[in-house]
């Protein structure tokens, strides 16, 4: 009985799915000649394909809610565990070290190169993380921080000949402080609200930065940003590549230290709460826009940074490489991996990132995939990948 | 024991696989010819036409024996017109060990691959990216392209704007993108320098849902001739836009307008509007030829640069075919000593890199075509 | 002359604006009723502008007379968004009704691409040239260098359009259960309202608007490109949040005000920076009024 | 004896609508004082207008915590709090996504002062402060009974627990007096009990002051010092237990007119 009305309900997914795609998926008028051409084939395919998935579809769902029937826990799940039980993190942690070490020299010049994309994106996953995941900012205008910081390198270098080291810092200052003058009007607003001052003021920076030719160069953009000096060695690029990834995996690491560091003291502890119940929190003695602005000036800071790297990385910067989707990508890695929560928002980033690389070899249908990835993950797994889990303390008493 | 062997199996293949990655220096099986474009996202419809011609040059070649007695071989690499995606397309391509490169197609993601490719030892040719500097900056010796770079359209639309045009103010709009400002700029410079006025200077947003405040505007400064910096599809919107609020203004565009799908999507408004692009080759046998091979297998007229793409992977593996070996120094001396027949005509290239032989003229959409103007 | 700048300008916002408004009702509609900021609803406007196109053009080429097209071709477009909306509610949306807001924003993004690139690989990354629907009227000729005839079908619809929705919401059952949904989906539910139904309908609803809206930009920008649903669906989204999301006038003032913005800015400013001054435009409104013009700024109850 | 709390002719409007109407209530050191009245009768109104989430109207709210007063109407929630006046919610508003401990620790937010750069580094200043804050929380925890759940998430706590734990987190701010809305909503008898024995402790132990919204009689008469009776926004009856149980006004104003016929 059930097996076929199981059967019956995917007969009708496919019927309908088979009418949904008609006139995209069959129909195709040919601009030379004028005719139409009748691709049935294409909704054979649809046909048969929708009708096993929606099986497949209906069984994921039905064993999900099996699976959500429990009440929320704050159990750790299998990484936490992991990473929390001293035997297992160490050596982990040392294999993962020393694979990080030999990458570069294991694997080519391209996959230095994506990883170092994939690093900057898990530095930028972590700093939006403090706005979203922590403080429960919707911030959908990140890259404007980004962007910030990268043009902040490109132009210090150009005018003023400051190296990558000088310019790093500085960077990230400069991005603060924007995320301090973004902050200050919108301490107002709230979820939504806010979400689209972002992206309007993350569209604003973009805008002048492709406007105002004068001061940065407009869409041509700025090239022949040097890499991080060693030393003043001559490095061949490839070298120079490796040294980069280096250098990024360090900054990697002090981030995960610092963003560790935070959300369990008082700072952390205090986002979260603003994140949880804004009135009770201020009920608690909490000052909101004091709060609010930390947030977004730290968030701020290390998209600075990410930006300086970008630029280096790069060597040549336009605005196009700002939009709104880089925002929504960065977001996306922050959601996908888990709020709150380190090794998701680095799991998430390593993913977000590294799939549409390695999914060039679907060629066409890279980012069709893409976009199905994301709407599984957040159907089957809408937590992200990695839950945040708090802080536990014990008492000897 | 057992444990080890596994161990060293997989780190064997591990570092095989990483050599293999790394590894041009295996003598190749096939010939690589890398495109890397924008197959995706908003400026996908510039890149693909590329690989439908480069597709169609390998079928073709390969058909007759492939180059130097070796397939040819397309890597295709999708940067959607981003400096960091071209990097990374870059070193992708680099990595899979290709050959020559023929992209990219926007001139900010050309000039974030050319680094790589020039460190690497690798000839790249464009299609489509304008920018003057690319070649006139003499940075990037391994750069060559089958277009004319923007100063040279900028520089006949003066021409035929102030010796048959007569025209004394003019308007210039551009997209705000990196090829439209770029144009625009080159054609402010150019007109001031002739002496004619330009009243007006100024982008609009690609992809806007409607441009009348803007066309109001230029109706409001009375300019006598519109020139556009960008691609067709902004265009062929504000002209539809201009002539259906019954302005007469003239317009002229650069090769990002003369393209025939202008011509269809603006359709009767697109009559009597300028552009400068490559010389006629609707007469050209090869030119007619490789519209049709696109037509049999796509069943649709090619798209933007598909004549300059077709003519740049014919160049690059006529050049490799040429040298007798995909030796860097070799190519490019057969690149600028050899001329080779394209559908853009017999070509070769100068010391900067560009494509000699390819002349520019103006055009003007006749009974829907563009006719070149004498 | 100046004033007559200054109607056209006024006249070019309007029509901007409407087109804004056809999109953002669809926006605010579904984020009024589930919170939802649904990212892929450019999309629909844009697959309601491809299947009219389709269709105009195979019944074209069958011969039928152009009235029997342009009416014909309007349907499919409504049907078919409709039937997209439908899907992609039950598909990305249902699912996560009780997760996590973000997660069903970034669920949205993903069928945003899906769509985007499902349209590129089934159809073509080329600009079609859409086939102008609406005739040039010959009464309308004296005052077609104000304001075009398929402008004027664009008001004039997005009136009508604006005035159904009214009645629909306002006088109707189904309009009750709607409003009942949004205000509280708990007790609309026991009230024995079919919260599933009611959302499943808000989506045909939003989704139909849409492709109205589709097919009267494409027909009178005479093009279209699997790409147009992206910014047009930022700046009704922007519109949205201007008038007060979840607020059906709100939608419609906020396009109109958004509509008047760029036009003006880009009349007697530049156009340079157009899209940085609405932006400017919505941060400064938002800041003196946190939930839009016609929002209500909900006081939470403590 | 000087007040600790003394409102003077509080005023409140909503649009037309006055929720508080002239109202003068003060509270005197060490006494635990309840505020009571019919379902919207401006009670919670009152304590948001004291606390900061509202500002006023009209008149003045004082406080004096080491007998030097101030006024505090029109001030943030935050400095409200800082300055000793602490509350817990009729609507549970815990910390849902951190433990209960944490929650408690976010009381302790305005007796510490780590800042950004002491977080990072964890100075020794930090450690020294996050060490005592834990040890402080915990201590609370233990006051008020909830010490075995320290690490659980406050969301999956028991109704009951959830109430006492907002009576702790409000205790960590370091209050002279305690803001308690419906303490014993939705508690069963044995829970009110320990609440009400909890209560004492709070005011004899810790010598903190007590006001609390209650509609539970029973505790209200058996805690309270001093009652204030609103209706409508306005004080109708203030006393001791007895006699506001025996004051016409407030029978009349709880049980309605019929009483009399």
């Amino acid at each position: 009985m059930t097996v076929n009305n199981e059967i019956k309900k995917s007969f009708l997914a496919s019927v309908w799915f088979m009418f949904l795609t008609f006139p995209i998926m069959v129909i195709k008028v040919n601009t030379v000649s004028n005719t139409v051409e009748w691709r049935w084939m294409n909704m054979v395919g649809v046909g048969v394909g929708a009708f096993f998935l929606s099986m497949l579809w209906r069984y994921l769902l039905v064993k999900k809610e099996m699976g959500g029937k429990k009440e929320k826990t704050d159990k750790p799940g299998l990484v936490q565990r992991v990473l929390g039980e001293r035997k297992f993190a160490v050596p982990a942690l040392v294999v993962l070290g020393i694979f990080t070490l030999v990458f570069p020299h294991l694997f080519s010049m391209y996959q230095t190169n994506i990883m170092i994309s994939a690093l900057i994106y898990v530095m930028l996953g972590l700093g939006l993380n403090i706005v979203v995941g922590l403080a429960g900012l919707l911030d959908l205008g990140y890259v404007a921080f980004f962007a910030v910081g990268a043009y902040s390198y490109a132009l210090l270098n150009l005018h003023y000949g400051l190296t990558f080291w000088i310019a790093l810092p500085l960077g990230g200052l400069l991005a603060g402080c924007f995320g301090l003058i973004l902050g200050y009007p919108v301490l107002r607003l709230r979820g939504d609200y806010l979400a689209i001052v972002t992206l309007g003021f993350g569209e604003i920076i973009r805008l002048v930065l492709e406007n105002w030719n004068e001061f940065s160069y407009g869409p041509s953009g700025i090239a022949n940003i040097p890499k991080p000096p060693l030393f003043g060695l001559d490095l061949s690029l490839n070298q120079k590549t490796i040294y980069l990834f280096y250098i990024l995996v360090a900054l990697v690491i002090f981030t995960i230290f610092v963003i560790n560091r935070l959300q369990d003291s008082r700072i952390g502890r205090a986002w979260i709460a603003l994140k949880d119940d804004e009135i009770a929190c201020q009920a608690m003695g909490i000052d909101k826009a004091k709060t609010k602005l930390r947030a977004f000036a730290l968030g701020a800071t290390w998209a600075g940074m990410g930006g300086v790297i970008f630029a280096a990385k790069t060597t040549f910067i336009n605005p196009a490489s700002f939009t709104i989707w880089e925002s929504v990508i960065i977001l996306c890695t922050v959601v996908l991996g888990g709020m709150g929560s380190i090794v998701g928002v680095i799991s998430g980033a390593l993913l977000l990132i590294l799939l549409p690389e390695y999914l060039r070899d679907f060629g066409e249908f890279r980012m069709i995939t893409f976009g199905t990835v994301l709407v599984l993950m957040m159907v089957f797994r809408p937590g992200g990948i990695v839950e945040n889990v708090r802080k536990t303390y014990t008492f000897k008493r | 024991m057992k444990k080890m062997g596994k161990l060293f199996a997989v780190l064997s293949t591990l570092l095989f696989t990483s050599v293999a990655l790394t590894g041009s220096c295996f003598a190749a099986e096939t010939i690589k010819l890398g495109v890397p474009g924008a197959h995706s996202g908003d400026l996908a419809s510039y890149g693909l036409p590329t690989v439908k011609a480069a597709e169609l040059v390998v079928k073709k070649i390969n058909a007759n024996g492939g180059v130097l007695g070796k397939q040819v071989e397309l890597l295709v690499e999708d940067d959607v017109c981003k400096p960091e995606v071209a990097g990374n397309s870059a070193t992708k391509l680099v990595s899979d060990g290709a050959d020559v490169i023929l992209g990219h197609i926007c001139s900010g993601a050309t000039k974030a691959g050319l680094g790589f490719y020039k460190d690497a030892k690798i000839v790249a040719m464009s299609p489509s990216a304008t920018t003057p500097d690319l070649t006139l900056s003499g940075e990037y010796p391994n750069f060559f392209r089958t277009i004319a770079h923007d100063a040279v359209q900028a520089k006949l639309q003066v021409k035929f704007a102030t010796e048959v045009l007569h025209v004394k103010k003019i308007a210039v709009l551009h997209d705000k993108g990196d090829y439209g400002k770029g144009q625009a700029e080159l054609a402010r410079k150019y007109f001031t320098e002739a002496g004619i006025e330009v009243v007006l200077f100024e982008g609009v947003t690609p992809g806007a849902v409607d441009y009348s405040a803007i066309v109001t505007k230029v109706r409001r400064f009375k300019p006598d001739l519109v020139v556009w910096g960008g691609y067709h599809p902004e265009a062929s919107k504000i002209v539809s836009l201009m002539r259906k609020k019954r302005m007469k203004t003239a317009f002229i565009g650069g090769d990002g307008v003369k393209d025939d799908t202008f011509i269809k999507v603006a359709g009767k408004y697109a009559e009597g509007v300028y552009a400068t692009g490559p010389m006629d080759i609707s007469k050209n046998p090869l030119a007619i030829q490789a519209k049709k091979e696109h037509q049999d297998a796509y069943g649709s007229d090619p798209g933007a640069f598909f004549d300059a793409a077709y003519s740049a992977a014919l160049a690059l593996l006529n050049a490799v075919d040429k040298a007798g070996s995909t030796d860097y120094d070799a190519i490019i001396k057969v690149l600028h000593t050899e001329y080779v027949d394209t559908p853009l005509g017999k070509i070769s290239f100068d010391e900067n890199g560009d494509a000699t032989g390819i002349g520019f003229s103006v055009y003007r959409v006749e009974n829907g075509a563009f006719v070149e103007q004498k | 002359m100046d004033f007559d700048y200054f109607t056209q300008l006024f006249l070019g916002g309007l029509t901007r604006g409407s087109i804004y408004a056809l999109i953002a009702l669809g926006y605010t509609m579904v984020y009024g009723i589930i919170q939802l900021i649904n990212f892929a609803h450019g999309e629909i406007y844009m697959i309601g502008a491809f299947t009219g196109l389709i269709v105009s053009s195979v019944l074209t080429m069958m011969g039928m007379p152009a009235l029997g097209v342009v009416v014909m071709a309007a349907m499919a477009a409504v049907i078919y968004s409709s039937a997209y909306g439908y899907t992609m509610e039950k598909i990305a949306y249902k699912p996560l009704r009780n997760a996590p807001r973000l997660s069903a924003l970034i669920s949205a993004i993903g069928m945003s691409l899906f769509l985007q690139n499902y349209v590129l690989l089934a159809q073509t990354s080329d600009f079609l040239p859409f086939p102008s629907l609406i005739p040039d009227f010959e009464f309308w000729e004296p005052y077609a260098h104000m304001i075009t005839s398929p402008e004027l079908v664009i008001l004039i619809t997005t009136f009508v359009v604006m005035v159904l929705l009214t009645v629909l919401i306002k006088f109707t059952k189904i309009g009750k259960a709607m409003r009942a949904t949004s205000q509280d989906q708990v007790m609309a539910a026991l009230l024995g309202i079919n919260v599933d139904r009611i959302i499943s309908f808000t989506f045909v609803v939003g989704s139909a608007t849409a492709a109205i809206g589709g097919i009267l930009i494409a027909s009178h920008i005479g093009q279209i490109n699997f790409y147009m649903g992206f910014i047009a669906g930022i700046k009704a989204f922007v519109a949205a949040v201007l008038g007060g999301i979840g607020s059906i006038p709100g939608a419609v003032l906020g396009s109109f005000v958004l509509g008047w913005t760029e036009s003006f800015f880009t009349g007697y400013i530049s156009s340079d920076y157009e899209d940085v001054f609405a932006f400017i435009i919505l941060v400064v409104i938002l800041i003196f009024r946190p939930a839009g013009i016609l929002g209500k700024s909900e006081t939470q109850k403590v | 004896m000087k007040p600790i709390l003394e409102v003077n002719n509080l005023t409140m409007d909503f649009g037309g609508l006055r929720a508080i109407d002239h109202l003068n209530i003060s509270i005197n050191k060490g006494e635990i004082a309840a505020l009571i009245g019919p379902n919207g009768a401006g009670k919670t109104t009152f304590f948001n207008c004291i606390t900061g989430i509202y500002t006023p109207t009209g008149g003045d709210v004082r406080i004096s915590r080491d007998g030097k007063p101030e006024r505090i109407n029109g001030l943030k929630p935050n400095v409200v709090t800082r300055k000793g006046l602490a509350r817990t919610f009729q609507n549970i508003r815990l910390f849902n996504s951190m433990t209960v401990l944490e929650n408690v620790m976010i009381g302790c937010h305005p007796v510490t002062k780590t800042g950004v750069l002491g977080a990072i580094f964890r100075t020794r200043a930090t450690r020294a402060e996050e060490k005592l804050i834990v040890e402080r929380s915990y201590a609370i925890l233990e006051k008020i009974g909830l010490d075995k759940y320290v690490n659980e998430l406050a969301v999956n706590l028991p109704y009951g627990a959830q109430r006492r734990l907002e009576i702790a987190r409000a205790m960590a701010t370091d209050p002279f007096l305690l803001l308690l809305d419906e303490p014993a909503a939705g508690m069963n008898p044995q829970e009110t009990l320990e609440l009400d024995e909890l209560i004492l402790k709070i005011r004899d132990e810790d010598k903190i002051s007590v006001l609390l919204i209650e509609h539970d009689m029973k505790l209200v008469m058996s805690l309270s010092d001093n009652i204030h009776v609103v209706d409508y926004g306005k004080k109708i009856a203030e006393g001791g237990p007895e006699e506001i149980r025996n004051n016409p006004v407030v029978i009349k104003a709880y049980l309605g007119e019929e009483i009399d016929a």
